[in-house]
C-alpha cells in the first residue's frame, strides 16, 4: 500500500473512532445507553498508529478505554455499538459492557475494567508467543495511570528479563481521571520509567500517527528479532471527560484549548490536504462515510435483541 | 427530622470526625478536588487540606498498606476505594496484615483503619464493577465489617468504625448514595455489632443488609398485602454479627430467610442460616431460604444483570414459596 | 499396588502431563533447579528443560496475571504459589480476570490455568504460611477449587486440572507432602465435582476434605471403638462439588458433621451445611455440625497452633456429641 | 560516644547477631524449636550500620530475616528466642514466630511474612510521622528480591512524590531464596531502579559497618530536612542457607569461599586491632559475653511457659 493510502485509511479510521465516542457521548446524554464508558476522543492517533505497525497474528491487550484500540485493530463498530447497547449482538452479548470486548479472530484480547490489569496479560500471552515460537508481538495499551500500578514493574521486569516480544504502549494523556501526572508521579515521563528494566523507553507525541507508527513499527522489529520489550510513551491528550458525567473541572480551558489545536485528526487531515492526497470535497465525502458507519452501527444495535434471561447461566465453564 | 442522602450523611460523618479528631485523614483515588468518582468527599479538601485528604496514584495494594502502616503509628486513616471489585488487589494488605497485627504483636500494635469500598451492582456497570466481595473479609478473622443500608446508619456506623481501634472494612453500596432518609443533626455512633429491626412480623424472619435491607424493606409491604407479616432485621455489621437477634427473632417466626447481593455459593447468607441453624435447630419449622445473586459473574446488559441480582419481587416470591412449604 | 508419596504423585502428574502435551509449562518461585520449597517440581527442569520450567522473581500478582495472559493464547500454565497465604497477592487475577474472561468473552476465550497452592497449618509456621484461604473462590463463580487427600488422588486429579479448560485453583496441603498411599502407574485423570466416599456408615456422615480427610479417616476408626459407623465422604473437589452424594449419604445416615481447616464463619463447611440443609431438609434427625479452625490467626506455637486446628479428637467429640443430640 | 566506643559497640552487636543465628540453626537441628527461621549470618553489617544511624524515636521496619534488625535496634534476645521456641515470654507470645515479632517502644514496627510487604507498611508510617510533624524517620529493611514485588514500585512512587522521610534499605545478598539477581532483575542492581522515582540511589557495601552507616546518615538528615525518601542498596551475602534445611546447591563453594573472606565481622574486627581499639584478649572477653546472651536467651527460653490453650481466642480485636 502506497503512503497516499495508508494515511488516508489512518484518516478513516481515526474519523470513525472520533464519530463512535461522540457518538456514544450523545447517546449517554439522551439515556439511551446504561452503564459507563470512556471515551477516546483527542487519543486516535495512538491507536491507529499502534495498530498499523502490528501483523495480522500479532495481538493487541487494551483498556478501560478501548473502544479506539479495537476499532484500529479492525473491530466492528456495530458489534462494539451493540455491546454499549448491552445487546445479544455485541462483543460480548452485552456481558461485559464498555470495559470488556474482545475479538479473538483479529489478536484483540479484551480491553480491561482493572487499571493495569492488561500488564500482565500482555506479558504472559507474550511469553506464551515466544515459548510456542510463534514470531507473533504483542502490543499493550495502558494509561499514564496504570504505570503507577505494581504490575507495571513486575511486568516489564519479567519482560526485559526473558526478553519477551512484548510493546508497552503508554497512552500518557496527563490525567488518570482528575488526577494530574504531576501529582502521582515522581517523574515527569512514564518513558523514563524504562531504564529501571534496562528497557529502552521512548517519548513520542502520541498525537502523531506516524511518529506513533514509527516508533511501534521498531520496536516490533526489536521484539521479532528476540531482543525484547520496549516501552512507549505516547504523548497525548483526552478532548472529552474521563468517563461520562464527568465536569472537567480539574483542568483549565486554557490547558483544553492548547490541546485542542494539537489534536491528531485536524494535524492529519492538514497533512493529506498539503501532500494533496485527498481534496476538500474528497476529505467531506470520507467524513460522510465514517458518519454512516456509525450510523449503521446505531441502527444495528438498536435493532438488536436484548439477551435472554435465561442465558444467564450459560458458558460459565468452558 | 431533616432528610438528607446517604452520601450527605456518609460525608457529614466524615466531616465531624475529621472535626473531632485530629488523627483522621483520607486517602484514595480522587477524593480531594474531585471528591471522589461517587461525591462522598467533595468539599472536604476546603475544608480540611491537602494534609488530610490525599489523592493517591493508582496503587490499590500500595495505599492501602499505607494506611495499614499509618494506622500502626498513631493515624486513623480512612480509605476509599473507588470500587469495591479492587479490594483484591489490596487483599494481601487487609487479610495477611491489617487482620493479624494486633493479635500477633498485642496490644503495642492497633490498627484504626477504615476502608470504605464501594460495593453493588445495579448500574449496569459490568463484571468488575459490581461486585459485593463481603464474604470474603467475614471469612477472615481481625476485620471488622460494616454495611449499612440507610443514611443514618451510613453516619453513625461511620462514625463508629473511624471511632474503632481495628480495621473495618466499609461497604457502601452505589444504589444507596442517593437514598434519602431522615439523619440527627447530632448522630450517636451506632455500635457495630447491634442490628436493627426494620419491621416487626410474625410469619417469617428476613435478614439483609445494604441495599438489600431496602429491598426486602419493599418486600415486607408487599407480602403484607399478601396476608404475610414478616419480620425484617438489618444486620448493620456482617462482623460483629448480632446472631442472638436473628435467633431470637427466628424463635418467634419459626422461618428464615437471607437475602444479600453477594454471590449466593459459600457467601454471608450461608452462615447466617448456619448459625441460626446451630443454635435455634428446634425452632425451624421450615428449611432457611437463601435469597442471593446467582453464581455468574454480573453482565452490563440490564436483563442479564436484573435477573442475576436479588429483588423485592424475587423475596416475595421465596417468602411466599417458604411459607406454602409450611 | 506400589505406594508413592502425595509430593512424588503429584510430580508425576506433572510429568505426564506435560510429556503429552507440549503446551504444558511451569511458573513459580524457586520450582526450577530448586524443584519448589516443598521439592514437587524437584528434577523436571533437567527432563523439561528452562523453558517449560520457570522460575519467576518475587512477583505473585504478575505471574500468576501472565499465566493468565498465556492461557488465553493456547498455552497451559501450571503455576505454584509456595504458600497459599501469598494468593491475596493474586486474587485480582484470578477473581477479576481469569473467573470472568470465559463467562464475558464467550468460546472465544478460555483460561485452561492451575494455581498450586500450598495450603494448611500444623507446620508452626505462623500466621501468614499456614492459611486456607479455598472459601473465597469457591465464593467465585468461574474459578474451579480441588484439593486432594491421598497420593493417588493428588496425581489424577492434577492431571485433570491441567487438561479442564478453566482456571483451578488445585489446593495441596503441606502435611499431606509425605503421606504414601498406593497410586496406579498409569493413573486416569479423575473427574472433578465426585466425591469419594471413604468408608461406608450408617450413623453420621462426615465430609472432609484435604489434610482434614485424612485426619477425619483416623476419626472414623476411633468412633468404630466406640460402637458408632460413619460415613465419610472426601469431596475432592469444592467446585464443582458434588451435593448429591452427600445429600445421599444424609438421607441415609440422618447425620451430617463437615470437618474443614480453613476458619470456620463463611467457610466452606457452611456452604455445604446449607445445601444439605436445602435438599435434605427432611431427612436430617440433628443440627447440622461444623468442625472447623477457631477464627483467629493461625499462630506458631506449637501448642495454639494445635488448639486453633481441627483434630482426630475433636472430630471424635464432636461425632459423640452430636449423635448424643439425638 | 567516641569513635573507639561506637565501633566496639557495632562489634558487640554484630556478634550478638551472629551467635544468636548460630544458635537457632543449632537448635533446629536438634529438634529443639519448631517452624522455620531466616538467619541473618554474613548480614549483619547491614542491620547493625543502619539501626546505629537512626535517632530513638524512629521507626523501623523489617522482613522475614528480621532478628538481626531487631537485635540491632535493641531487641531483647531472649524475648526473641523465646519467641521461636513458642513461648509465653516471647514478643508474640508465641503467636508470631520468627516471621511476626514486634517490639514498639523501640520503634520497632514488626518483621513480616510477606515478601515486599514492609515496604507500604514503611510508607504509611512515614506518611503518618509526616503528617503528625514528628521528625521522625522510618527504615524500611527488605531484600533483592523484594524488590521485584508491585509494592516497591508503588510504595517508592509514593514517598518520592509526598516527599516522605523514609529510607529504604535493601539488602541485597545475591539471592531470593535460590534464585540470583541475574535470574530475577533485570538490571544489575537495585540502586538502578531508584531514578524511576526521581530518587538517589545508592549502592554500598553492605559488610562494612561504616559505609552502611554514612549512607543511612546522610539519608537520615535528608529525610529530616523533608527532602524525601532515599534507597541504599547494601551488597551483601548470607553465609547460611536461605532458611533451615536449605541446602545452597544454587551457590558454588567458590562463590561462598569468596563471601566468606568479605564477611563483616572478621572485616570489623581487623580494623579494631589495627586501631588499638581492642585487644586480643579484650576480642575473647566480648565474644564469650555474647555467647552468654546468647545461652541465656536460651535457657529463658526453655524454662518459660508454652501459652495457655485457653489463650486463644483473647485480643482478636483491640
Ligand atoms: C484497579 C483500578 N483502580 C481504579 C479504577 C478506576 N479507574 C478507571 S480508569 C481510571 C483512570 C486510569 O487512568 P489512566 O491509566 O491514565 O488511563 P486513562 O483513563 O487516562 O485513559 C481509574 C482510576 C479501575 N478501573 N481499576
Ligand atoms: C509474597 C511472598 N512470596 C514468597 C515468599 C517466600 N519467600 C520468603 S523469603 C523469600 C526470598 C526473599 O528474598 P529477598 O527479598 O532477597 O530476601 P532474603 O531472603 O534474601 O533476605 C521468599 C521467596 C513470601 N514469604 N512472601
Ligand atoms: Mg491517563
Ligand atoms: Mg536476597
Amino acid at each position: 500500500m502506497g503512503e497516499k493510502n495508508k494515511l488516508l485509511d489512518y484518516y478513516r479510521t481515526m474519523l470513525l473512532i472520533r464519530f463512535f465516542e461522540e457518538k456514544v457521548e450523545d447517546l449517554f446524554r439522551r439515556g439511551a445507553i446504561k452503564g459507563t464508558s470512556h471515551p477516546a476522543t483527542g487519543q486516535e492517533a495512538c491507536a491507529v498508529g499502534a495498530c498499523a505497525a502490528l501483523g495480522k497474528k500479532d495481538y493487541v491487550t487494551s483498556t478501560h478505554r478501548g473502544h479506539g484500540h479495537m476499532i484500529a485493530r479492525g473491530g466492528d463498530p456495530s458489534k462494539i455499538m451493540a455491546e454499549l447497547f448491552g445487546k445479544e449482538s455485541g462483543y460480548s452479548r452485552g456481558r461485559g459492557g464498555s470495559q470488556l470486548m474482545a475479538d479473538f479472530q483479529l489478536g484483540f484480547l479484551g480491553s480491561n475494567g482493572i487499571t493495569g490489569g492488561g500488564l500482565p496479560l500482555a506479558t504472559g500471552v507474550a511469553l506464551s508467543a515466544k515459548l510456542r515460537h510463534t514470531r507473533r508481538v504483542v502490543a499493550c495499551f495502558f494509561g499514564d495511570g496504570a504505570s503507577n500500578q505494581g504490575t507495571f514493574h513486575e511486568s516489564l521486569n519479567m519482560a526485559s528479563l526473558w526478553k519477551l516480544p512484548v510493546i508497552y504502549i503508554c497512552e500518557n494523556n496527563l490525567y488518570a481521571m482528575s488526577t494530574n501526572i504531576k501529582n502521582s508521579m515522581a517523574v515527569k515521563n512514564v518513558a523514563e520509567r524504562a531504564a529501571a528494566y534496562a528497557m529502552e523507553g521512548v517519548r513520542v507525541d502520541g498525537n502523531d500517527v506516524l511518529a506513533v507508527h514509527d516508533a511501534v513499527h521498531m520496536a516490533r522489529v526489536k521484539a521479532k528479532k528476540g531482543d525484547g520489550p520496549s516501552l512507549i510513551e505516547c504523548a497525548t491528550y483526552r478532548l472529552s471527560g474521563h468517563s461520562r458525567g464527568d465536569p472537567r473541572k480539574y483542568r483549565t480551558a486554557a490547558e483544553e484549548k492548547e490541546w485542542e489545536a494539537k489534536e491528531p485528526i485536524k494535524h492529519l487531515r492538514k497533512l493529506l490536504l498539503k501532500k494533496k492526497y485527498m481534496t476538500g470535497k474528497e476529505s467531506t465525502a470520507i467524513r460522510k462515510e465514517a458518519r454512516q458507519i456509525i450510523a449503521e452501527a446505531v441502527k444495528f444495535s438498536k435493532r438488536s435483541k436484548f439477551p435472554d434471561e435465561s442465558t444467564l447461566t450459560e458458558g460459565l465453564f468452558a | 427530622m431533616r432528610e438528607i442522602t446517604y452520601t450527605e450523611a456518609l460525608r457529614e460523618g466524615l466531616r465531624e470526625e475529621m472535626e473531632l479528631d485530629a488523627s483522621v485523614f483520607l486517602l484514595g483515588e480522587d477524593i480531594a478536588g474531585y471528591g471522589g468518582a461517587f461525591g462522598v468527599t467533595r468539599g472536604l479538601i476546603d475544608k480540611f487540606g491537602a494534609e488530610r485528604v490525599i489523592n493517591t496514584p493508582i496503587s490499590e495494594g500500595s495505599f492501602v498498606g499505607a494506611a495499614v502502616g499509618a494506622s500502626l503509628v498513631g493515624s486513623r486513616p480512612v480509605v476509599e476505594l473507588m470500587f469495591m471489585d479492587f479490594i483484591a488487589l489490596a487483599s494481601d494488605q487487609l487479610v495477611n496484615h491489617a487482620a493479624k497485627l494486633h493479635y500477633v504483636f498485642g496490644d503495642q500494635a492497633k490498627c484504626p483503619l477504615v476502608v470504605r469500598a464501594v460495593g453493588g451492582a445495579g448500574r449496569c456497570y459490568g463484571p468488575t464493577h459490581s461486585q459485593s466481595l463481603e464474604a470474603w473479609f467475614v471469612h477472615t478473622p481481625g476485620i471488622k465489617v460494616v454495611a449499612p443500608s440507610t443514611p443514618a446508619d451510613a453516619k453513625g456506623l461511620l462514625k463508629t468504625a473511624i471511632r474503632d481501634n481495628n480495621p473495618v472494612l466499609f461497604m457502601e453500596h452505589k444504589l444507596l448514595y442517593n437514598e434519602r432518609g431522615p439523619v440527627p443533626r447530632i448522630a450517636d455512633p451506632i455500635p457495630l455489632g447491634k442490628a436493627r429491626v426494620v419491621a416487626k412480623g410474625e410469619d417469617l424472619t428476613i435478614v439483609a443488609y445494604s441495599a438489600m435491607a431496602m429491598e426486602s424493606e419493599k418486600a415486607v409491604i408487599e407480602l403484607h398485602e399478601h396476608g404475610l407479616s414478616a419480620e425484617l432485621i438489618d444486620l448493620r455489621s456482617l462482623c460483629p454479627m448480632d446472631i442472638d437477634s436473628i435467633v431470637e427473632s427466628v424463635k418467634k417466626t419459626g422461618r428464615l430467610m437471607v437475602v444479600e447481593e453477594g454471590h449466593r455459593t459459600a457467601g454471608v447468607g450461608a452462615e447466617v442460616a448456619c448459625r441460626v441453624f446451630e443454635e435455634a435447630y428446634d425452632y425451624l419449622d421450615a428449611p432457611i431460604r437463601r435469597v442471593a445473586s446467582v453464581d455468574v459473574p454480573i453482565s452490563a446488559s440490564p436483563p442479564l444483570e436484573q435477573a442475576l441480582l436479588p429483588s423485592c419481587e424475587k423475596i416475595v416470591t421465596a417468602a411466599l414459596e417458604l411459607i406454602g412449604t409450611d
